[in-house]
């Protein structure tokens, strides 16, 4: 049974409270109980459980081979991972902060991505490459980066980013079964962010569907991971003064939900665009691409972007600075309403 | 280190027995397979040359000087093993069973190049230099886990070795003691650049003490040592005991692709010393009452028989289908994607 | 003297007619001349003299030291250029082809990129990294790669690409006098298409400024590159339709000349984006949202993009089918002026 | 391979001379300039560790235990030399030049702390491991073409020797022969990772036969032995003849960052056996007549003071300024970013 993105768990089946972190744990055992294939790779993710503890426990009930501590090297974990998926088995590696997936950047780019196509479908190598991202939890440099914008501009892969614990287990799972790569982007900070009811065993979420947090009619808010609160809080403080938002969590950045975007781009005439990354050559543009390929006659208004600035993140005592917050969100949300 | 890691020959460079207890092990079969594959492979590499030289398929790297490298390698393998060749290693390829038309297709740029025949674990020649060197790791990890006793079987130039995912591919391989072989074809250039200036260390059969993982240096054109190392390391792989790295010294004749100019970076003379394999094989043959000319003119005709229909089934292929360009990048298209073949199709009906 | 964009050389300076690759020829040696700082480094570029020729000769004049053939060892090259860099030096780096450059993504993108921000601009990488990119010229896989959106994304580098022989000169000696590092893309297509007059010695072209190639009135075409010769047919046959196209080669994709872009479609009110990398995150989208940001209210219709498809450049057999056409281009402006 | 590479020692763990020829190379203000160094650095790392649990500064990697390794180090080195380091090399830094207030500084999250003073060539702790090895290896390269006598130095861990960067960066010093010293800290673990699931290898120094490069394995708790090994890369760096790498072999006694839990991965006991180096040093300079009461009770004093006022200036200092995050991108802001940067200082003014 695939429980799909509009139906939440059914009222009987039983559920637990989580953070993020605890249902990422959840679907990682979830599915190395469900299917022997399934093996989780990468640095300190065994004994240690993991920076973060996402894989806390794990390698005690599965063993070694399974819950695989690997030497530190990324473009090792994501090379021998091609390997391991062209013969059967479906690795789920860690890369330990997303800033750390440049050197395994070639091994995705010129294989992980391409090889279904390459071989015209003889191999593939579905693997699923998990990766905390994004500013805000004061680590050091190059540890706070969001990079989905590399990945998505790579065909053969697809991307995806949870908000919440309960679409972060579901996403996770449906990734894991998914038939292609997935980069999974976990944003670190709303690991802890908060609790909420996440269903026991399996259940998906799937993949290349957004969900529409909040029915608005007057201007649609998109964001994905770390920035969803952030939308949500604009919105709320716009709603005081009277502009009432539409806001979408998009979940998956490849394929994008064209259709939710456009039905509700059609419907308020303006949109604005949240996220972490740098704006030029961010996913934003993809959005407004869709935007205008879709919605071109609706749109009352330019749309309004809300991202990083054209800027390396910073060391942490600039990067409250360098993320989008709430209030920029409402100055763009003021100046596409006042146009 | 040189010293340490002498070049082992079972036969010298006119096709004498250097240690004549190999004797009993080279039995006619051998030989004559050994024979077969190497012509075979130099054939197809000569027909791919002339094709190349008439605009029939792309640019070709030929591997001419390689052929007891590439063939008595990929003898010691078995079905079930894996293969992980570079573009230069259709002659590993083709010896161990993939399909000479299609391997012609993909020197004509046509991606039905790369797949192998069913249960022949044959991997896309590695474009982007030692990428599948953790590959082969992987895979062999994978036949580990499974309990199986597979190979795999990784081939890469001596450029190959400056490369990170050299150095990676073989430390996880000798962390999980996978049952892998780094087979290096060390044929003295990287393009145009000479191994001195690529390594400063004289060998690479010694990069493998960085990772305790044993190693030996042959002479990548007397087959039969290759043929008799590379199945020790098979062996030891297949027994659980690890992975090796073997340094096959050895030659390429030729231009490093149809696009290249050898004269450019070699110096004068360089290399002409070197007998080439077939023919260090073929004065064994006649040194050891193996040469039969009945045969030998039966194989030459047979195999050029098979070559020249492959280039004829090669030329008789249908076309590229352009949808092949929307319809294996993910199992299922995404709608966008989806919409873009649709589009594009209709247009080129529309032509 | 820096003979900026809109003035091509004086009269009475001697030009030569090149090609491209010569061009950027001369401009290497035009720089090792002038500036003893200057380095060359790469695969197979000494002795060999490249493998399209863009370095020959240029060992024998300025000795293994200066025109360095190195290991194959991308990351390496990256890195030890940082070392030269900081040391004064300026290194000017030969990627073999852009789909290599993937294994120095790390050291740019954490290290080339930030080198300058993170140390407050105490210390600083420039160089200039060559890369021959695009399809179409029946290569083998990978080496057909246009990852220009990789670099654009990135904030600290500079990204160049010119589309004929003076403006590769000129831009590259720019590139190499450039005080921040440069991503400097050669169409590969385009190396030995066209000859033109070029001057001899230093000249340079100005880095964030585009060209106007062709006066038009009723839609605008902005390309690079390899895509520019495209645009320009395209734009003829539009021509003998009564459609009248303005073309605009950008040269420098980051930073973009959003002026000339802006100036350009606030008189045609129309746009087509034609470029070679895939359309999702690709630079178009970038395009398109400086159009969106300065020239709304300008628009008579969506803007069109005519890009690669989103799948891996394929094999050759299908790579004409891959890149964009004039065909395909004219349907985008047809489209877009019976909008 | 390990007993090709024994653990070079000046003193054994009760701090008495093993080879007394040193007796007369270590003379007093050669100890005195260890002891201090080390103790300062001490001080400074178990203050942070305190700033950080009062969360004063941010996630903090300790360094205690291998205070010989990195004072050892850095003072082989003269003004003109260069140092990449790690994030947790900042002992060496410090005894190198580097300012202590930045020091802190960098570890409240600020650009100014990777600032070196003038004339100090220091590179900013690289964060993505390994990284810094190319580096090393450039500028050591650079020195060589401009013709100086001054050298690079490159700090790394165990872990680091796993990635593509380390070897890259090896194999490039030794075919150009750069005067690079590659020193790796080897204190056992990578965060929860111990060097066994890191290499099969035992030792780090063997990595160097790869390259054909010096290298030597040391105690790295043993500051002399620290200091003289280094001395001689150093020279031999100096002199024109090449790279090489020194693996100190020591142990990080804290957490791998104030974020982390050793207990979860460390074995009850581990590590407890092992002399800390500057105790080590202490029973040296008892054994040996160094040991004055005064004077250490002076340094210590010193220390301290030096440490709190540094403290105090890191918690004084200006806050960040956001225009930081705009003004070095680029040599000089291209016009969409100035914007960027106009508008959102215009916004934090109204706030
Ligand atoms: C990552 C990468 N960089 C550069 C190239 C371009 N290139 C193709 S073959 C080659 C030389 C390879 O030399 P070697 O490993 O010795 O193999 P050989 O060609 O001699 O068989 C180079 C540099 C590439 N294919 N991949
Ligand atoms: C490329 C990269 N991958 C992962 C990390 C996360 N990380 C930080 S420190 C560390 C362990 C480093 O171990 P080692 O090299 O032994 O140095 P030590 O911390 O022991 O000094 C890891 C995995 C990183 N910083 N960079
Ligand atoms: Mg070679
Ligand atoms: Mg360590």
């Amino acid at each position: 049974m695939d429980l799909k993105v509009e139906q939440k768990p059914e009222v009987n089946s039983k559920t637990k409270q989580m953070t993020m972190i605890q249902a990422i744990n959840d679907g990682l055992k979830t599915m190395l109980e469900l299917d022997e294939k399934t093996i989780l790779l990468g640095e300190d993710i065994g004994k240690n459980g993991g920076v973060f503890r996402a894989t806390e426990g794990l390698q005690e009930v599965f063993g070694e081979d399974r819950v695989v501590d690997t030497p530190l090297s990324e473009s090792g974990i994501v090379g021998t991972s091609v390997g391991l998926a062209v013969n059967g088995f479906k690795p789920v590696a860690e890369m330990q902060f997303m800033g750390f997936i440049y050197p395994a950047y070639d091994q995705i780019m010129t294989h992980v991505s391409r090889l279904r196509m390459k071989t015209l479908g003889h191999y593939s190598a579905p693997m699923v490459i998990r990766a905390p991202y994004g500013a805000g939890i004061r680590a050091p440099e190059i540890h706070s980066d969001s990079a989905e914008a590399l990945f998505t501009h790579m065909p053969g892969v697809k991307v995806v980013c949870p908000a919440t614990p309960y679409d972060a287990k579901g996403l996770l799972i449906e990734s894991i079964e998914d038939p292609d790569p997935v980069i999974f982007m976990e944003p670190m900070r709303s690991y802890r962010a908060k609790r909420e009811d996440v269903p026991e065993g399996k259940y998906n979420v799937e993949i290349g569907k957004g969900n529409k947090v909040q029915e608005g009619t007057d201007i649609t808010l998109i964001a994905w991971g770390a920035m969803v609160p952030v939308a949500e809080q604009a919105a709320k403080q716009a709603e005081e003064q009277g502009v009432s938002c539409e806001v979408i969590d998009l979940r998956t950045l490849y394929p994008l939900d064209r259709e939710l975007i456009a039905e509700s781009v059609q419907k308020t005439g303006r949109a604005v665009i949240v996220h972490e990354a740098h704006g030029t050559g961010g996913l934003g543009n993809d959005i407004l691409s869709v935007i205008n390929d879709t919605s071109f006659l609706y749109l009352r208004s330019p749309i309004e972007r809300v991202t990083g600035f054209d800027v390396p993140v910073p060391f942490f005592s600039l990067e409250d600075h360098y993320l989008p917050t709430a209030k920029r969100v409402l100055e763009s949300i003021y100046k596409s309403v006042n146009f | 280190m040189e010293e340490q890691f002498p070049i082992k020959k079972v036969m010298d460079d006119q096709g004498n027995l250097i240690d004549s207890s190999y004797e009993e092990k080279i039995d006619e079969e051998l030989v004559r397979t050994m024979y077969y594959n190497m012509l075979r492979i130099r054939t197809f590499d000569r027909k791919a040359i002339n094709l190349q030289r008439q605009g029939r398929i792309g640019t070709y790297p030929p591997f001419e000087g390689q052929e007891a490298s590439q063939v008595g390698s990929a003898l010691a393998l078995k079905d079930g093993d894996w293969m992980f060749p570079t573009y230069r290693d259709h002659g590993a390829t083709l010896t161990f069973g993939a399909d000479m038309v299609r391997t012609f297709l993909y020197w004509n740029g046509r991606h039905e190049g790369v797949v192998p025949p069913k249960g022949k674990n044959i991997f896309p020649a590695a474009v982007p230099i030692a990428t599948q060197i953790p590959h082969a790791t992987g895979t062999a990890w994978a036949e580990k886990r499974k309990g199986t006793t597979n190979i795999a079987l990784a081939y890469f130039g001596d450029g190959a070795t400056s490369e990170g995912d050299f150095h990676e591919g073989l430390n996880f391989a000798s962390v999980f003691q996978t049952p892998t072989v780094f087979f290096n074809q060390n044929n003295g250039y990287a393009i145009s650049v000479p191994i001195e200036k690529q390594m400063n260390s004289k060998t690479i059969a010694q990069k493998a003490l960085a990772y305790d993982m044993p190693s030996v240096r042959i002479d990548g054109n007397d087959c039969f040592s290759v043929y008799f190392e590379m199945e020790k390391a098979v062996n030891r792989a297949r027994e659980g005991s690890g992975p090796t790295l073997i340094e096959a010294v050895t030659w390429r004749t030729g231009a490093h692709t149809t696009a290249d100019d050898p004269t450019k970076y070699r110096p004068d003379g360089q290399g002409e010393e070197i007998v080439h394999p077939l023919d260090r094989l073929e004065m064994f043959m006649k040194n050891y009452g193996h040469w039969n000319e009945e045969w030998i003119s039966e194989t030459k005709e047979k195999i050029e028989n098979e070559v020249e229909a492959a280039v004829e089934a090669m030329e008789n292929s249908p076309k590229a289908n352009p949808a092949d360009l929307f319809d294996y990048v993910f199992e299922q298209n995404p709608e966008h994607l989806e919409e873009q073949k649709d589009q594009y199709l209709a247009q080129l009906k529309g032509d």
